[in-house]
């Protein structure tokens, strides 16, 4: 019967809008659909949207804002930057304000440190963080004996920074034959071409191209390896988000790419319906999956709490298990980093078994492998101290 | 006259502008006390001798010394300081400024300010009291709240002159000042300016031959850029080089 | 040697492009001494409308409409705005031209949507001039290049030959005495912001497919043609012509040969060269490399 | 009495008196909301005053103030984390005066190399080193916090009183004291021989040295006092967001702090209102309506042909008005007020409306706006929205062309 | 007699301040009318409305044409020039693009005034035909300007203080430049200062004073009323 409304703090104007937009729609269509009867503390949850431009500065302005109007819940994920920002500020308000404590739910921020060395007890975070993706990512090629040379290709803030960082690191470790020939950061979302990029891929001679880069960052990056006519692999995290299939269905090649994810375009049952809903709806991908898993777990840990009262929610957090797509997830609770499991997918024509083009177009994001959550858990990290 | 050591020497002094000289071994002394008046054909070269000793331009051979310092390479406001006061020929005021800020502006620096800037202007009576003497004197009283912008013509440039008088200057140049100023305007101005400049050195350009004669001790005649004399007003009346290059024949006893 | 000869080219045709829009800026500049902030916006237009053009009526119509249809909007706006607040002063045609760049960002957002839309270069450009050791060199920079000299010599012909650049330059100081003499300021004033913005917009059209169109085209070249514009030294076509040039080879060359200096790396320095550029022409040369006038 | 006097005098006394308003009216008010949007005010009002200082006194177009107001942000948060991790001696509230003295010392080599030219070379230069302060923040994250910046917490040092700034209240009070104080020392400016010889500088700068001062020196006077005001303001941002990003010295930054202030007016007045439109259009109205920035760009053409001196200065012509009787409440005037009030309802309906349709998919068709739901796959709302707003249109139109006793 | 220049009723002003209150007179072609006043009297206002760049009320009717609301060009092509106060060269212009400058777009009929005319006459300027025109002396200055609104082929000319900071030579030239542009059939509205030019070349002498003409006659009748001299001319 209740109702729990959420602050929705992520960029819905600049170059990252259409994620945010469509990330604002993921969220707005899961309140709806799991919440009241269908989650099992019955509460509705309402998703209002804040724009925070991009901006660590605006998404401070806009907490407030959401602060003040009675928001306690918030989420937001695109830019570890600004969920760096907005967990100091959420801690401090706690600390200022203990009676009325504020949790952040981060559905897509990677940087291992927001649940390492500088974790906060109110900070969840529900993907899969880059030290976990880059363990799946390595685990698929090891696979690939063939490829013995790749090159890193970055934005550079925390997230490209610590893809590139604990990459090589696993790589050491774990598959010392693969060799890093180049690697590079470029300033996020200023470059509009990336011709000199390419170029120097080439002249490094590496056999694939690691990235992180999303939006328009890896839209610009594909468009001009097309340009060169290049056919170089992609080992990436984000070709799914709004704008990249279509480019990269456009080429005049077809391009080799492979995707870390929490989701693929052709899911089964339950998780199929909804995808398609939200499609016929939305005229768009379903493909920000950590938003089903976000009011998954409100719901799951409100019934355990029987309460919606945020520091009630955040205690019986840590710990809680629940349904996902591809099995559960639990929420570790020394680091508050959800523990699930991730798809390694292609990009390849539709087929019969994958009948769901990405975007509309003919190709799709074809899962290759599942990896579980128990082979991506890494250790703990953190040592947050507990109000 | 006693012939002191004069207060500004002008010494073999060349302007040139690129191909053009425009100034040609300009020697001239004037002495305290002395009024002196710069005439000459259009484009003679009188405002560029203007503009080298006050520091406009930095000239291109020749000395300028002002009371025996050499000021030549000297940054115009430095000039100032030693006391060098000047007025254009086509006004320049600060066209937001009222007239009443004007004549503070330029009696700021003798009032001893310097750059101590941190009294209320309501609180300065002693530079108040000398504004409202200068806007009597040089009746612009009536106007001493507008802008500059809304004054006419002729006021223009009595507060431009006005700016170089209140800078209590010992050595005032002034270009053209009666220029543009209507018969009566300058009759009331002529014995206000030998008034005002009494004790100080003044040389002054004009072509209005009633005032120079009226206001001169001595009288330069520069001519193409080269000083052709410089001499008291009768000589300069009778001078038959001076006549054909300047005065015109008609012109020696032009009122 | 190839990574030299490939970004002396690609530098150069960068270059030219950043003329092509910096030639825009300064005739706006030179002759009306407004400081267009606008400038990107109808650079942004020019892609836009040609990437519409091209779709309806192919490419090569495009190239002709576009420009014309800016220039023609940029008349209007400033008939309709901009010579009103003429008499308030530059600042003030600044102040508008500011807030002209957020309506159009925004509009264009509005009609085009706020991601990159597919301009293509056309299929008869899209092929390679040129293979230079392995490396080929595409026809349509070949062409942007071309057009860019066009645009420069026809430019220099025009304000040597023509009074109207007389005009506009003497009404610069006082355009009441040139109206005085006959001379129709208003709408020479009107001629030239236009033919300005279809310059800017000649070069959204080529350089919108050679890079992306998207609304962010705006932003990112706004300043660096005000940094060329103000490095060559504002109001001269011939410094605007080589500071361009200097621009595009420095930052192609920062790009492409990217060299660890220190901590860091040449391609990281490369934003701020042209900044590091203007401040230090302007410490030595205040009116810039080839500037005449200050103001 | 003369116009300019009439100007300055009106013009000081209402900014002061909505700098002591701006000081209690949060008071009034319980909501953190307001405490933080009046906060916000402050620190603009203060960032304004700075750049007032340069523009409309000394005529110095900066186009990188950013620069200034991010430095004494940056010189601030760090002291800040010093302090947080080191606890000295040294009360929070320090902060603010202490960055703008730094600034203002940093600002002294920087002005130098600024200030020697007025005109067209000093705004540009002035966008560079803007631009290479942004650019230098950005490629050193050590001592910038990189993308993700620097936080602290304001609330360290010994609580003095029961004050220790981690209240919005007790931090509201701190700006507001600030901001009265920059007010007050502006005002003294203007009031000085060295606020005359500013505008002297700013009026023609040819003829100052010939008054016996430097123009380059007095011009550096303005900058450097531009730069403490700027500086105060930048570590009060600080303190008031406990964080600090390179984007303090973004482009952007410097651009609504040029464009704010030039739109509130070139009299003291002027920046007190800038700084309120500021925040108004900025962080108020930007959560309202996605078309905020839309609007901003009217507001900016709008501003200039209607109100060419400002909004300080349509509000000084309207009191001029007033106090001649030029303007009373009679037919016409108020015909055209209502004609303008039916003009704006039509365009903003249209605006918003406009808005809506790429957001069909997600927010369905009706734009709620005051109080109406307006359904934007149905023709009527279209119709009423352009009526509206012609027949507003047409209404200023004529009273205007009769000049039935507009002023 | 109905002159070319028909003024009657004219007010202008700035602002607030209204400078002209209703001032009237009649200029025919071949005529010289001098106008003198005070320093502030509105001589030059009087000159600019004419001109259409003060905004103005009454009626200024030019060969049957009736001037006021038109704009500056349009008042320019019906062959009226205006040499103002403050000269107004185009300082960066060179001497002959100044000139130019004057010659009317379009207007292809011959005449007497051509560049080479103002060389012949004017050797000045001659000497610095190339040089950029902010840099003369005040004195070139207004020769150029002057000049320069000859080139348009005026029908009628309008010359606010074309003597000031000119020498007692070139004075004289001018003074003889106006007698011939009245013998070629122009009209002349001279603003001077010089009592003494004014009644050598003025057919006809009108005076102003507080924004209306206070006297207009010629040269002997100004002179023979010394009430009017002593009110608005002198001390
Ligand atoms: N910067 C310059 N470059 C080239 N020529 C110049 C420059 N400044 C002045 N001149 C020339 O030098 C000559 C002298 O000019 P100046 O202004 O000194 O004359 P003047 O004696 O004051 O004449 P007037 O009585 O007409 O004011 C003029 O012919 C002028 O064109
Ligand atoms: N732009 C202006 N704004 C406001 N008032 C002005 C403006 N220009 C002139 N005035 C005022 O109008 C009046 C007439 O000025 P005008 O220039 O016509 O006088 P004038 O007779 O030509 O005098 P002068 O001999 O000084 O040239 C003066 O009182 C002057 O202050
Ligand atoms: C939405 C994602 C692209 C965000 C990205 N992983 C980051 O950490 O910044
Ligand atoms: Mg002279
Ligand atoms: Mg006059």
């Amino acid at each position: 019967g209740e109702t729990v409304r959420i602050a929705f703090i992520d960029p819905l104007s600049g170059p990252m809008a259409d994620i945010g937009r469509n990330s604002l729609r993921s969220w707005q269509f899961m309140a709806e659909r799991l919440g009241g009867g269908a989650n099992p503390a019955g509460v509705r949850f309402v998703v209002a949207p804040f724009d925070n431009k991009g901006s660590p500065h605006e998404s401070l302005n806009a907490l407030k804002a959401a602060i003040d109007q009675g928001f306690r819940y918030v989420v937001q994920g695109n830019g570890s930057g600004v969920t760096h920002v907005l967990a100091d500020a959420v801690a401090r308000h706690n600390a200022r304000r203990p009676e009325a404590p504020v949790l952040l739910l981060n559905y897509a921020a990677t940087d291992p440190a927001l649940t390492g060395e500088r974790c906060s007890y109110w900070h969840f975070r529900i993907e899969a963080d880059t030290t976990m993706k880059v363990a799946a990512l390595v685990d698929f090629l090891a696979e690939q004996p063939a490829l013995q040379k790749v090159y890193l290709l970055n934005q550079d803030y925390a997230h490209g920074q610590q893809l590139a960082r604990h990459f090589k690191e696993a790589v050491a470790e774990r598959l010392p034959a693969l060799e890093v020939v180049g690697e590079e950061l470029h300033p996020a979302f200023q470059l509009r071409d990336f011709a000199p990029q390419v170029q120097r891929v080439l002249a490094s001679g590496a056999q694939a191209v690691v990235t992180g880069n999303w939006g328009e960052d890896f839209v610009h990056l594909v468009q001009a390896l097309q340009a060169a006519k290049v056919q170089l692999p992609l080992f990436t995290y984000y070709a799914a988000l709004p704008g990249a299939p279509s480019t990269l269905a456009k080429g005049p090649l077809p391009m080799p790419v492979y995707q870390v994810a929490l989701h693929h375009n052709n899911p089964e049952g339950e998780m199929g319906r909804l995808a398609a809903d939200f499609r016929r709806r939305h005229k768009e991908d379903f493909v920000v999956y950590a938003t089903h898993t976000g009011i998954q777990m409100l719901g799951a840990a409100m019934s355990r709490a029987r309460s919606t009262d945020t520091r009630r929610v955040a205690d019986v957090l840590g710990g809680l298990a629940f349904p996902v797509l591809g099995g559960m997830a639990t929420m570790r609770g020394d680091d508050h980093q959800l523990q699930l499991g991730q798809f390694i997918t292609r990009w390849q024509p539709v087929d019969t078994r994958h009948p769901v083009g990405a975007e509309g177009t003919d190709h799709t994001f074809v899962p290759q492998r599942y990896i579980a959550a128990s082979a991506l858990s890494q250790p703990v990290r953190c040592n947050m101290p507990r109000p | 006259m006693a012939m002191s050591a004069p207060v500004l020497t002008v010494a073999g002094l060349h302007q040139r502008f690129g191909a053009t000289e425009v100034l040609r071994n300009v020697n001239l002394q004037a002495h305290a006390g002395e009024r002196l008046a710069l005439i000459g054909p259009n484009g003679a070269g009188k405002s560029t001798l203007f503009n080298a000793i006050s520091g406009l331009l930095r000239p291109s051979a020749g000395d300028i010394r002002l009371h025996d310092r050499a000021i030549a390479a000297m940054p115009v406001h430095r000039r100032h300081q030693l006391g060098l006061a000047r007025s254009f020929q086509i006004s320049q005021l600060f066209a937001h400024l009222t007239v009443r800020d004007h004549l503070r502006c330029a009696a700021c620096w003798p009032d001893g300010q310097g750059y101590r800037f941190w009294r209320l202007l309501g609180r300065q009576s002693a530079l108040n009291a000398r504004v409202d003497g200068w806007l009597e004197r040089l009746a612009l009283a009536a106007r001493a709240d507008d802008t500059a912008a809304e004054l006419s013509y002729a006021e223009q440039r009595t507060l431009d002159i006005g700016m170089a008088l209140a800078s209590e200057a010992q050595v005032l140049l002034l270009d053209e000042p009666t220029a543009g100023m209507s018969r009566s305007e300058t009759a009331r101005f002529v014995p206000l300016l030998r008034d005002l400049t009494k004790g100080k050195t003044l040389l002054m350009v004009e072509h209005d031959m009633g005032v120079v004669f009226e206001l001169a001790d001595r009288i330069a005649v520069l001519v193409q850029g080269e000083l052709l004399a410089c001499d008291t007003p009768q000589a300069i009346r009778a001078n038959p080089a001076v006549q054909r290059a300047y005065l015109g024949q008609a012109h020696g006893d032009h009122t | 040697m190839e990574l030299f000869v490939l970004s002396l080219l690609n530098g150069l045709s960068y270059g030219l492009l950043l003329f092509m829009l910096s030639a825009g800026l300064t005739l706006i500049f030179s002759l009306m001494g407004v400081l267009n902030f606008a400038h990107g916006s109808f650079y942004m237009l020019g892609a836009y409308f040609a990437h519409t053009l091209a779709g309806l009526w192919g490419f090569w119509w495009a190239l002709l409409l576009a420009p014309l249809l800016v220039g023609g909007l940029a008349a209007l706006f400033h008939a309709q705005v901009l010579r009103r607040v003429a008499a308030h002063g530059h600042v003030a045609e600044l102040l508008v031209t500011f807030g002209l760049s957020y309506v159009l960002l925004e509009v264009v957002q509005l009609v085009w949507g706020r991601g990159p839309v597919d301009y293509r270069v056309p299929v008869s450009l899209s092929g390679s001039l040129f293979t230079l050791w392995d490396v080929r060199f595409p026809a349509y920079r070949a062409f942007t290049m071309a057009l860019a000299l066009i645009v420069l010599g026809g430019l220099a012909l025009w304000l040597r030959l023509s009074r109207g650049g007389l005009v506009v330059q003497a009404a610069l100081s006082h355009p009441q005495a040139v109206q005085c003499l006959g001379h129709n300021v208003p709408r020479v004033f009107m001629g030239v912001f236009g033919c300005g913005a279809a310059l800017a917009a000649l070069a959204g059209v080529l350089g919108g497919n050679a890079f992306v169109t998207e609304p962010g085209m705006a932003a990112t070249v706004g300043s660096i043609v005000f940094v060329v514009a103000v490095v060559g030294g504002l109001g001269s076509l011939w410094g605007a012509f080589w500071a361009s040039l200097l621009m595009g080879l420095l930052q192609t060359a920062a790009v492409s040969w990217d060299l660890p200096l220190g901590g860091l790396r040449l391609s990281q320095l490369a934003p701020l060269l042209p900044y590091a550029l203007l401040v230090l022409v302007l410490a030595l040369y205040p009116r810039g490399l080839m500037g005449q006038r200050e103001s | 009495m003369a116009r300019s006097s009439f100007a300055g005098f009106v013009g000081s006394a209402l900014a002061l008196v909505l700098g002591l308003l701006l000081t209690v009216a949060p008071l009034a008010f319980e909501s953190r909301y307001a405490l933080g949007m009046a906060s916000q005010v402050g620190i603009a009002v203060l960032a304004c005053l700075s750049f007032h200082v340069l523009w409309g006194q000394c005529g110095l177009l900066s186009f990188g103030h950013a620069a200034y107001t991010g430095a004494g942000a940056y010189l601030c948060m760090h002291t800040l984390q010093a302090l947080n991790a080191q606890a000295w001696p040294l009360p929070v509230a320090l902060l603010p005066l202490l960055a703008g003295l730094g600034t203002a010392v940093l600002a002294l080599p920087l002005g130098w190399l600024c200030t020697r030219r007025p005109g067209t070379p000093f705004a540009m230069i002035t966008l560079g080193v803007g631009e290479l302060a942004w650019a230098v923040a950005l490629m050193w994250p050590a001592w910038s916090g990189g993308e993700a910046g620097l936080s602290g917490n304001r609330a360290a040092g010994p609580a003095w009183n029961g004050w220790d700034l981690g209240q919005a209240s007790h931090l509201y009070a701190l700006i507001a004291a600030h901001t009265l104080l920059g007010l007050v020392l502006v005002w003294g400016l203007t009031h000085t021989t060295l606020g005359r010889l500013l505008n002297a500088v700013r009026d023609n700068p040819l003829r100052v040295p010939l008054l016996g001062y430097d123009p380059q020196r007095l011009r550096l006077m303005a900058f450097v006092f531009a730069a403490f005001l700027a500086g105060v303001s930048g570590a009060l941002a600080a303190l008031h967001q406990e964080i600090v990003t390179p984007e303090v010295f973004s482009v952007h930054r410097s651009g609504s702090l040029l464009l704010f202030t030039l739109l509130g007016g070139a009299t003291l007045l002027g920046p007190v209102l800038g700084g309120v439109l500021m925040v108004t259009v900025m962080v108020g109205l930007s959560g309202f309506t996605p078309a905020w920035l839309l609007y901003t760009g009217l507001v900016f053409m709008l501003g200039v042909v209607w109100a060419p001196q400002g909004v300080a200065g349509l509000l000084l012509a309207a009191c001029r008005a007033c106090v001649d009787g030029r303007w009373r409440p009679d037919v016409p005037n108020a015909v055209f007020l209502f004609g303008a009030l039916c003009a704006l309802a039509g365009g903003v309906a249209l605006v918003e409306m406009a808005y809506q349709l790429p957001q069909h998919g997600t927010l369905g068709p009706v734009r709620h706006l005051a109080g109406l739901a307006l359904d934007t796959g149905q023709p009527t709302p279209w119709a009423a929205a352009v009526g509206l707003l012609l027949l507003g249109v047409a209404l200023c139109r004529w009273v205007r062309k009769n000049k039935v006793g507009w002023p | 007699m109905s002159g070319a220049l028909v003024v009657s009723g004219l007010h202008a002003g700035y602002g607030q301040s209204r400078v002209l209150q209703g001032v009237g007179f009649e200029l025919a072609a071949g005529q010289i009318v001098a106008v003198l006043g005070r320093n502030g009297s509105g001589r030059s206002t009087l000159a600019r409305a004419l001109m259409g760049l003060v905004p103005a009320r009454g009626s200024v009717r030019w060969r049957g044409q009736e001037l006021l609301g038109r704009p500056p060009h349009a008042i320019a092509r019906l062959g009226v020039a205006y040499v103002p106060e403050s000269r107004d060269v185009f300082p960066r212009l060179s001497v002959a693009q100044n000139l130019a400058l004057g010659l009317q777009p379009g207007a292809g009929r011959p005449q007497r005034w051509t560049p080479e005319w103002v060389f012949d006459s004017f050797p000045a300027l001659a000497a610095r035909r190339h040089v950029a025109a902010g840099v003369l002396s005040g004195g070139e200055q207004q020769m150029l300007s002057l000049c320069r609104a000859l080139m348009g082929a005026p029908q009628l000319l309008i010359v606010d203080e074309p003597t000031e900071g000119l020498a007692p030579q070139v004075v004289a030239q001018v003074d003889a430049l106006l007698r011939e542009l009245r013998d070629q059939g122009l009209a002349v509205l001279l603003i001077e200062q010089k009592l003494d030019l004014s009644l050598a070349v003025a057919d006809r002498l009108a005076v102003m004073g507080h924004g209306r003409l206070v006297f207009e006659g010629s040269a002997n009748a100004l002179t023979g009323s010394r009430d009017v001299v002593r009110e608005w001319l002198e001390v």
